[in-house]
């Protein structure tokens, strides 16, 4: 049966390990954590396990993990386990102990969360981030709503995060290679040992990095080993533009782009909403301008191989065939160039001349008339348009390649230094991801010139395969990895130096004209070191990174330095740059030689390598809830596969969950086809991320490594239309998908899709023909039953999810999963179609007429339409009336409330109720399936389910009665937009709103006025509390 | 013989079985374990009339209302000489004393435990029951009895789920619920 | 009638003395080889209900194929089988009474016995498939120290429980005191033993007490008789509705919720209708087996299995409407949600179930024209088999095909049984059966008190 | 009207045969013919003992009708009464909940639970009643004759009445007259 969390079947394996703690007390911020007096708990709390009615609490799930490991450091010293008591009373009560502080920190009050600023520092990107913390513990990753620029725009992938830290694979302490065998060592002692053996040839592989104190510490590790440091990424979506940009312009930046000024978005082979660099901040930046009921409404093409999250949110969608993009780019540049300031340029001309639309129909699989119209578009929007490109699809053979032919376009159409700007930009680049260096490392390894080889948090014997790096590093004389997991590169390793998580460690990070301070929000929970200390400890520096870091911020902060911290700290950023334009930089057109662009049709089978938005590069693999996130496209779980187009698996008569071969020149590869609609015939995607043999648990033979395929020229790796050979395979896989099916989304009236153009001609456009229930006797009154209904007075919570707005991130989803302890079932368990999500992702492919479906038999465009659906909180909830011992009801402020210790478990509400919200805990998924220590990032206030009860979306009923609370204790009223449901704090795209209808100034009362707004299944009357708006197109002029 | 005998136990017996369901005291009450440290409430919130929010710290303001951290019984107790009788030191403040000076913390028994579906927040309650110019103990009497007149700490009130649900049923006010009034939704202590 | 009645006369003709020879004997001597090879098949099947069951409870639901848009599965199709299988038992025993149908009496006792085995079965799904077996109490409304907290009254479930536990207490009640004439001819019969042994003289004396007890202190006064006949006839009148109230209060479970498939008003008629076909098919199986292996063709003739057979072609073109108006209305609703369910039943991934209910309810009741089909012992063994296969399978139907597609496509999901279910469902026969088989070992299995009253009452009108 | 004394003679009637005679038949026309005769020759005290119910025997030994059936209505109503005031009280006053948006009080919802109350109640009451009238709790009682359970027909005279009285009340129906003790 499917366990939780870890996939395989180990038992709890808790190994003891006695650790010092330094206490970092020189610098000016302590987490609450370092006041608190280390103490071990040691609470024999008797884990009482007969007649208990909920076996599996959050308090004693910890104190359980604790007991299976004292040695470890206990943060949790407050208020000891709460047990849960029987609900009968004749039932033995437990026996419980209080462990209070010794010293408690001023202003720490038990039972309140304290929230601290930092920021998740990726390869792509920095997100700023508030750390919820109770007692001392984080808990949950939320926006940071104060950011300028973020404005509490977070991604699924950073909510994850948290789990990260409470990973029980991580590496919690140094090992040493003895044999085969890694035996485990303190870290003092291996750092100790190891800065000793630094002699001879040295080289750093490190993963590219945005902070400036890591820099410093690793050129300082560089300087007293003789070091040469090669920095490195296998995706490298900032390399790939600094490329591009350097070819074109000369300029080393990562250019601003201005997303949320940009009239026009042209998307070529580019998922800037899903995966690229940072998708939380365009999400936002996208969805500001997507309001039709102000008038504000940009306008996004996307042109692509594969369908993305950023394809599925076009207004129109192109499907090209998979390597075609330059070719795209090439011929729009052509049609665009005549009156542009590049019209003079010859050797511009020259290029793109041969670029036709016929020629450019021909190899992208586009019609003439749609490049001559999205071309026309384009010309339209000169200087308020933005064209996007590049991405992990669209790594060419060469640096930039399509960088250079989309700074063409931007360059023509005169948004260089409008809604792209150097302004506020990332300007530090040299470091990014150096393909050659990297290539002379390779070499240099092969002919074992290299003594020892430092690997900094970098995997490449994962992300290179092709490359032979397995081996090539098996030549350095001594590995030293530092790093998060005993991954697939650090198995080769002498000696395992264990990263403390971002949580943990002080780091700062500079991006697009901000600084970031990266505070610890706990201490080490494990033997573990920031990077920057073990860099500074194996140069045998003496300074502590949390020193270097103040020193960095120095060069940052104006104004009385201590002061400027502690501000820097609390709100977790600095402004060093404001954005704004920029002068335009001048295209050089020597860079369009760098250009992939073919003249002809691609033939054979090709292949493109995506990132996944719930794996991404696979180093946060481990983490169940990333792997249970479905892709927001496919809804897949738990596995990697190949999408083959509609017409392919026609043609071949393929059937979902057959097993395909693929064979590049180098490499075979076997994997589960899964038919997707939007691709083009012969086009193919598969997500790297999966396939990891050594990372942990829960990713340890996880889908199979797609890096296999990719193609290195002289280092540089090809992902994109790589071609292959594809044979089916007699076998099977099972695929899990939480959503199976998506016909009949139109004819049910749940997808309501309008044209801007229709909206504006008549705002109920998309849902005019409303299957309402027959109303009242004076035709407007609610439907007459054989009661009257009841009448609420108070509060009365609505939701509204304005589907314009949504792009189908996720991140709301992984919120949830966050927020209300909500179980990870695997992937057995999703087969058998039981995932416990409250809040999933509908997604449904439709078309806007039914002619328009007729003439896509292969669905090689179809629109597609995310719909949030979570608990409806219906006032006439069937799902209440059927409960026998009404566990289920209404409240006085008008929730549908789920009472877990009343319910018994019948199930007769998840049948009965028409959304099919409602989640059952078929297995106890938390209880004893828990690792040490992933029990700390349960939230308390919420109950942890056992088996054997249904659960469900609640609004985050514990942060409205937390908030109520406050709010009576302070005698006041609740202030409209005070209380935030999970999923709507940490909406990139501000869709959710919530509060109170009753309120008529409320912005919820507001949202539910608006003609756009329609209700889910309204014919039934169950009157939801979650309403939706329409999603409008802006379809444009064409 | 039998018969009648069954004939007038069955009644009775099925009276008492009832008069056991409603009226049987809850086994948790009464329930006074023996602490690391033998603090008295008697001595310091009676006779020493100390406010319960001087310890308690976060009864007023948060879901908790703690358990005091070492260094507020130091305040008074680190130096001085409270705890001494006769000139010595009382067997318990030395105990208290050693666990300060180890940086550790008695592992004190908790007395009132509710099951962790219950979710009781203090400060609502604390600020509902506190009456103008009166003592915040009176407060707190409500749900733990006269704890000043305690040497060792007891249960006083059933706590369980029905005893709650009398007092919000007395207080039910569900026009006003939005500001102050109380409910017997199951949602205000569950979820 | 009369020409019938030369042929296939309920007069039995014997002496009452034989008749009680005839009926009670069996009891009296020690089971055959037949009985235990069954007793032992059926019990074992009862223990692997047992060992899923103790399974499940430690281990979770999830054992079973149940999943998030198909919640119910197995566990509420048996149950929902079995109370139907129950009805039977109380119709012969209290609708046939009323009607004066004299046919019944010589089936009434083992159908009643069946009712009471098969809605005890039944009862035992609901309990055993809630979540948290442990709290399934919490469903009576009874006060507690929770507040006390009550049940919600509106719940079609509650209301199941009210009328299953009803039917089972009234239903076994009515069993019993239909019981106590042959009991106290039991009683009396067995003063004639005694044993040699010490050991079975302490037997025999055991159940002489047990039978003292039972019978309670009968004799036949014709002045309890009086009251009795009278009980028989209110029992009969209180159970007629109540055994139509209890299957429609089934139906509601579905009728009243809002999933498509379910929430129709047809069901009410069409579950009582399904209750008695099933129940009268499950009749005839038990009959059939009965009379050849107890040698009772002189009182279980062929004019009961005929008229068994008639009434299965009766109520299986009953239901047979039923099916055809669900399609009807929902052909005639308009709303594409109903119509698509419907569809899907006849063509979607579970279109074989809705094809096997369909072979077997609807097509196989009309061998029943035939005179000469039943009257044939083979056809009618047979045909009482299938119909209760297609019962079952239009519970599946409704159930599974209705949940696996409702409103929203992407929850769509299946449903595949696993070994567990297939256990349970195995094992509830067992159940069933091994109850089954000790009642007609310890049970007189026909209703001798009134098989002799209608010979006697026969002879008494004949002198009239 | 109906008189007190006609209600409890519906409802007490049964009698322990104790003194007087037992004949028995073994036809249960016999039976009802000395039935008829016994009753006509104004014998207070006699009960047939048939091992099944006959019809006409009520009417021949002059038996008033049965008050049963009014103890299943009066019961049943009331149980369906007292049901519906305890789901008032639970659901009104006690602890009103919402459910699906239905009032607190919400009889269509109640009716499916007070029909299958009244059926229990008037179910059970009956059988009761016929334990209580048929006197079922004593299970000690012997049979006045051997095979009245089987195919024994007999009649029991408790009048003061000589044998010679009783064999010339039941002569040519072939009776076996013996005495009770």
């Amino acid at each position: 049966m499917s366990a939780i969390i870890d996939k395989g079947k180990e038992s709890m394996a808790q190994k003891k390990s006695q650790r010092n703690h330094k206490k970092n007390s020189a610098s000016i911020w302590r987490s609450a954590e370092e006041i608190i007096s280390p103490e071990s708990i040691a609470a024999d709390t008797q884990l009482w396990n007969d007649g208990r009615e909920f076996p599996a609490s959050v308090q004693e799930l910890i104190d359980r993990a604790q007991n299976a490991n004292l040695n470890r450091k206990s943060f949790l010293t407050l208020m000891g386990a709460s047990l849960s008591l029987a609900g009968v009373s004749c039932m033995k009560a437990p026996v419980e102990k209080i462990v209070p502080y010794v010293e408690r920190p001023i202003g720490h009050i038990p039972g309140k969360p304290v929230y601290y600023a930092t920021a998740r520092v990726t390869a792509d990107a920095v997100t700023p981030v508030l750390v919820k913390t109770r007692e001392g513990k984080p808990i949950k990753i939320e926006g940071h709503e104060d950011h300028p620029l973020y404005r509490g725009a977070v991604s699924a992938d950073t909510l994850a995060t948290i789990w990260d830290l409470y990973d029980p694979d991580r590496l919690k302490t140094a090992f040493i290679k003895e044999g085969n065998t890694f035996k485990e060592a303190k870290t003092e002692e291996v750092l100790a040992a190891v800065a000793k053996k630094l002699t001879g040839t040295v080289r750093i592989l490190a993963k590219a990095s945005f902070s400036p104190s890591e820099r410093k510490a690793l050129a300082e590790l560089a300087k007293a080993t003789k070091a040469k440091v090669v920095t490195y990424d296998a995706i490298g979506a900032l390399a790939e533009i600094v490329a591009g940009d350097e070819a074109s312009y000369g300029s080393n930046v990562v250019p601003a782009y201005r997303i949320d000024k940009a009239d026009f978005i042209l998307a070529i082979e580019n998922d800037f909403l899903g995966t690229w660099l940072s998708p939380e901040l365009f999400t936002r930046q996208f969805a500001s301008r997507r309001n039709p009921d102000k008038g504000d409404m940009n306008r996004l093409v996307v042109v692509e191989s594969n369908m993305t999250l950023t394809g599925s949110n076009a207004d129109s969608r192109l499907t090209i065939h998979a390597g075609s993009h330059g070719t795209l780019a090439l011929a729009l540049a052509n049609l665009l160039l005549p009156g542009s300031p590049l019209a003079g340029d010859a050797a511009v001309r020259n290029t793109v001349s041969g670029y036709t639309p016929a020629v450019a129909a021909a190899v992208t699989g586009l019609t003439e008339e749609q490049i001559v119209a999205l071309a026309e578009e384009l010309k339209a929007n000169k200087g308020k348009s933005l064209v996007l490109g590049g991405g992990t699809s669209s790594k060419d053979a060469r640096p930039g390649s399509l960088q250079i032919a989309v700074n063409l376009l931007n360059s023509i159409l005169g948004n260089e230094g409008q809604t792209i700007s150097t302004k506020a930009a990332l300007k530090k680049t040299n470091d990014l991801s150096d393909a050659k260096a990297m290539g002379d490392l390779l070499e240099e390894l092969n002919s074992g010139k290299v003594d020892v080889l430092i690997i900094d948090r970098a995997n490449p014997v994962y992300e290179l395969p092709g490359l032979g790096m397995a081996d090539a590093i098996r030549k350095a004389k001594t590995i030293i990895y530092l790093g998060y997991h005993k991954n697939d590169t650090a198995v080769e390793a002498h000696y395992l130096l264990p990263v403390s998580h971002y949580l943990e460690s002080w780091g700062d990070a500079e991006s697009y004209g901000y600084y970031y301070v990266v505070q610890p929000a706990i201490r080490e929970l494990f033997d573990t070191r920031s990077a920057g200390d073990i860099l500074l400890a194996l140069a045998g520096s003496k300074q502590k990174f949390s020193d270097i870091v103040r020193q960095s911020a120095k060069s940052y902060i104006k104004g009385d330095f201590e002061t400027a911290f502690t501000r820097a700290l609390s709100m977790g950023y600095v402004v060093v740059e404001t954005e704004g334009s920029s002068p335009a930089r001048k295209f050089r057109s020597a860079a369009l030689a760098n250009v992939i662009a073919p003249k002809e049709a691609l033939s054979g089978y090709r292949v493109s390598l995506y990132r996944s938005v719930a794996i991404g590069d696979g180093s946060g693999a481990n983490i169940s809830f990333r792997q249970e996130l479905p892709d927001p496209i496919s809804k897949m779980t738990w596995d990697n596969y190949v999408a083959v187009s509609v017409a392919d698996a026609k043609a071949n008569t393929w059937k979902m969950g057959d097993v395909l071969r693929l064979k590049t020149a180098k490499a075979t590869l076997e994997l589960p086809l899964f038919i997707q609609p939007g691709l083009r015939k012969g086009s193919l995607a598969v997500a790297i991320g999966y396939g990891q043999t050594n990372i942990g648990q829960v990713a340890a033979g996880v889908g199979r490594n797609a890096y296999e395929l990719a193609i290195a020229h002289n280092g540089v790796l090809q992902y994109s239309a790589i071609p292959v050979t594809v044979e089916q395979t007699s076998n099977r896989e099972k695929l899990a998908t939480t959503q199976k099916h998506y016909e009949l989304g139109v004819k049910r009236g749940l997808v309501r899709i309008a044209t801007l153009e229709d909206y504006r001609k008549n705002p109920r456009a998309g849902h005019e023909h409303e299957e309402v229930p027959h109303p009242g006797p004076d035709g407007k009154s609610k439907a007459k039953g054989l009661y009257t209904p009841h009448k609420y007075t108070g509060n009365r919570w609505n939701l509204n999810v304005d589907l314009t707005k949504c792009t189908g991130c996720s991140a709301c989803v992984i919120s949830c999963y966050s927020e209300n302890n909500i179980p990870v079932v695997g992937k057995d368990d999703v087969l058998m179609g039981r995932e416990m999500s409250w809040l999933r992702i509908d997604r449904y492919y439709s078309y806007q007429t039914e002619e328009a479906e007729k003439a896509d038999p292969d669905m090689v465009s179809p629109d597609v339409f995310f719909q949030p659906v979570m608990c409806q909180h219906c006032e006439n909830a069937p799902c209440e009336n059927v409960c026998p011992v009404g566990a289920t009801g209404h409240s006085d402020d008008g929730l549908n409330y789920m009472s877990y210790n009343r319910c018994i478990g019948t199930r007769y509400c998840a049948n009965n109720c028409p959304y099919k919200v409602r989640r059952f805990n078929y297995f106890e998924y938390w209880d004893g399936k828990l690792r040490d220590p992933q029990q700390f990032s349960l939230n308390p206030d919420v109950t942890v389910r056992s088996r054997g009860v249904i659960e469900k979306c609640s609004f985050c009923q514990q942060r409205i009665s937390e908030k109520r609370q406050a709010a009576k204790v302070e005698g006041r009223e609740l202030k409209d937009g005070e209380i935030k449901t999970a999923c709507q704090q940490s909406c990139p795209a501000d869709a959710i709103t919530f509060g109170n209808i009753h309120d008529s100034g409320s912005q919820i009362s507001a949202k539910t006025q608006e003609p756009r707004t329609y209700k889910i299944l309204a014919q039934l009357n169950v009157e939801p509390a979650v309403s939706y708006q329409v999603r409008i197109k802006n379809q444009g002029k064409a | 013989m039998l018969f009648k005998l069954a004939k007038f136990a069955t009644p009775v017996l099925g009276a008492a079985f009832l008069a056991w369901l409603f009226f049987a005291p809850p086994q948790r009450v009464g329930y006074a374990p023996e602490q690391p440290i033998a603090y008295s409430h008697q001595l310091h919130a009676g006779k020493h009339n100390m406010d319960c929010q001087y310890c308690h710290t976060g009864v007023a303001e948060s879901k908790k209302a703690g358990v005091p951290s070492l260094n507020i019984c130091m305040n008074c107790h680190l130096y001085g000489t409270m705890g001494y009788v006769d000139g010595k030191l009382s067997s318990e403040l030395d105990k208290l004393k050693k666990l300060f000076a180890e940086k550790k913390s008695p592992e004190w028994i908790r007395v009132h435990n509710l099951p962790d579906h219950v979710k009781f927040p203090h400060a609502p309650h604390v600020k509902a029951l506190s009456k103008e110019g009166a003592a915040t103990k009176e407060a707190c009497a409500v749900c733990h009895g006269n704890v000043d007149q305690m040497v060792v700490v007891s249960q006083q009130m059933p706590l369980n789920m029905g005893w709650c649900v009398n007092c919000h049923r007395d207080y039910r006010d569900q026009n006003n619920y939005r500001t102050h009034g109380v409910s017997t939704s199951c949602n205000v202590c569950h979820y | 009638m009369s020409a019938m009645e030369n042929t296939n006369s309920l007069r039995i003709g014997k002496p009452y003395a034989e008749i009680d020879n005839d009926i009670l004997k069996p009891l009296e001597t020690f089971p055959t080889k037949t009985w235990w090879i069954a007793f032992l098949v059926a019990a074992s099947a009862l223990g692997m209900f047992g060992i899923v069951l103790t399974y499940s409870f430690f281990k979770g639901l999830g054992i079973f194929g149940l999943n998030n848009p198909v919640s119910w599965g197995f566990y509420i199709i048996n149950f929902v089988f079995w109370v139907g299988i129950g009805h039977a038992g109380t119709l012969i025993s209290a609708i046939l009474y009323l009607f004066r149908q004299k046919w019944r009496t010589s089936i009434n006792r083992a159908a009643e016995a069946m009712t009471i085995f098969a809605v005890m079965t039944a009862a035992v799904f609901p309990l055993i498939h809630v979540g948290r077996p442990w709290f399934v109490y919490w469903i009576f409304p009874y006060p507690n120290e929770r507040g006390p907290l009550w049940v919600n009254f509106r719940s079609p479930l509650l209301w199941d429980l009210f009328a299953i536990s009803t039917y089972f207490i009234i239903s076994l009640v009515f069993w019993y005191m239909g019981l106590v004439p042959d009991f106290a001819n039991m009683r009396d019969r067995l003063e004639r033993f005694k044993s040699k042994t010490k050991i079975g003289q302490l037997l025999l004396d055991v159940k002489k007490i047990t039978l003292r007890v039972i019978s309670l202190g009968w004799v036949g006064s014709a002045k309890t008789w009086h009251h009795y006949e009278k009980m028989v006839l209110i029992l009969s009148a209180l159970a007629t509705p109540l055994v139509l109230s209890v299957h429609t209060i089934v139906s509601f479970d579905f009728a009243t919720s809002v999933i498509p498939g379910w929430h129709a008003t047809i069901f009410p008629p069409y579950f009582v209708a399904g209750a008695i076909y099933s129940g009268f098919a499950m009749v005839l199986t038990l009959m059939i087996i009965m009379r050849n292996v107890f040698k009772m063709e002189a009182y279980i003739t062929m004019k009961h299995l005929e008229n068994m057979g008639l009434v299965i072609l009766v109520t299986g073109m009953m239901v047979s409407f039923a099916y055809t108006m669900e399609f009807v209305m929902a052909a005639y609703s308009a709303s594409h949600n109903e119509q698509y369910v419907f569809l899907n039943r006849l063509t979607g991934p579970y279109a074989w179930a809705f094809w096997v209910m369909f072979t077997c309810n609807v097509v196989s009741p009309h061998f029943m024209w035939f005179k000469k089909l039943r009257t044939n012992i083979t056809v009618l063994f047979i045909i009482s088999i299938v119909v209760n296969i297609g019962m079952w399978f239009e519970r599946f139907v409704i159930v599974v095909t209705s949940l696996h597609r409702d409103y929203l496509p992407s929850s769509w999901d299946m449903y595949i049984p696993t070994f567990y279910d297939y256990a349970m469902l195995i094992g509830s026969f067992g159940l069933f059966f091994t109850m089954f088989l000790l009642f007609v070992r310890s049970f007189p299995a026909i209703a001798v008190a009134e098989v002799k009253a209608d010979e006697a009452n026969e002879e008494l009108a004949q002198h009239h | 009207m109906i008189s007190f004394k006609e209600i409890k003679e519906g409802l007490f009637s049964y009698e322990e045969p104790a003194g007087g005679w037992v004949a028995t038949f073994k036809k249960p026309t016999d039976l009802l013919k000395a039935a008829t005769k016994v009753r006509d020759a104004g014998v207070g005290r006699f009960d047939c003992f048939t091992p099944m119910p006959l019809h006409g025997l009520d009417k021949a030994m002059g038996l008033k009708r049965s008050w049963v059936p009014f103890v299943t209505l009066v019961t049943g109503l009331l149980g369906a009464a007292l049901e519906l005031l305890y789901i008032t009280y639970i659901d009104v006053f006690d602890w009103p909940i919402v459910y699906g948006g239905k009032p607190h009080f919400a009889f269509w919802g109640y009716i499916p639970i007070l029909f299958e109350i009244t059926v229990f109640f008037g179910g059970l009451s009956t059988v009761a009643a016929v334990i209580i009238l048929g006197r079922l709790w004593c299970i000690n009682r012997k049979p006045v004759a051997p095979g009245i359970t089987s195919d024994t027909f007999a009649i029991w005279i408790g009048d003061n009445l000589t044998k010679e009285q009783v064999e010339n009340l039941l002569s040519g129906l072939g009776a076996e007259i013996t005495p009770v003790e």
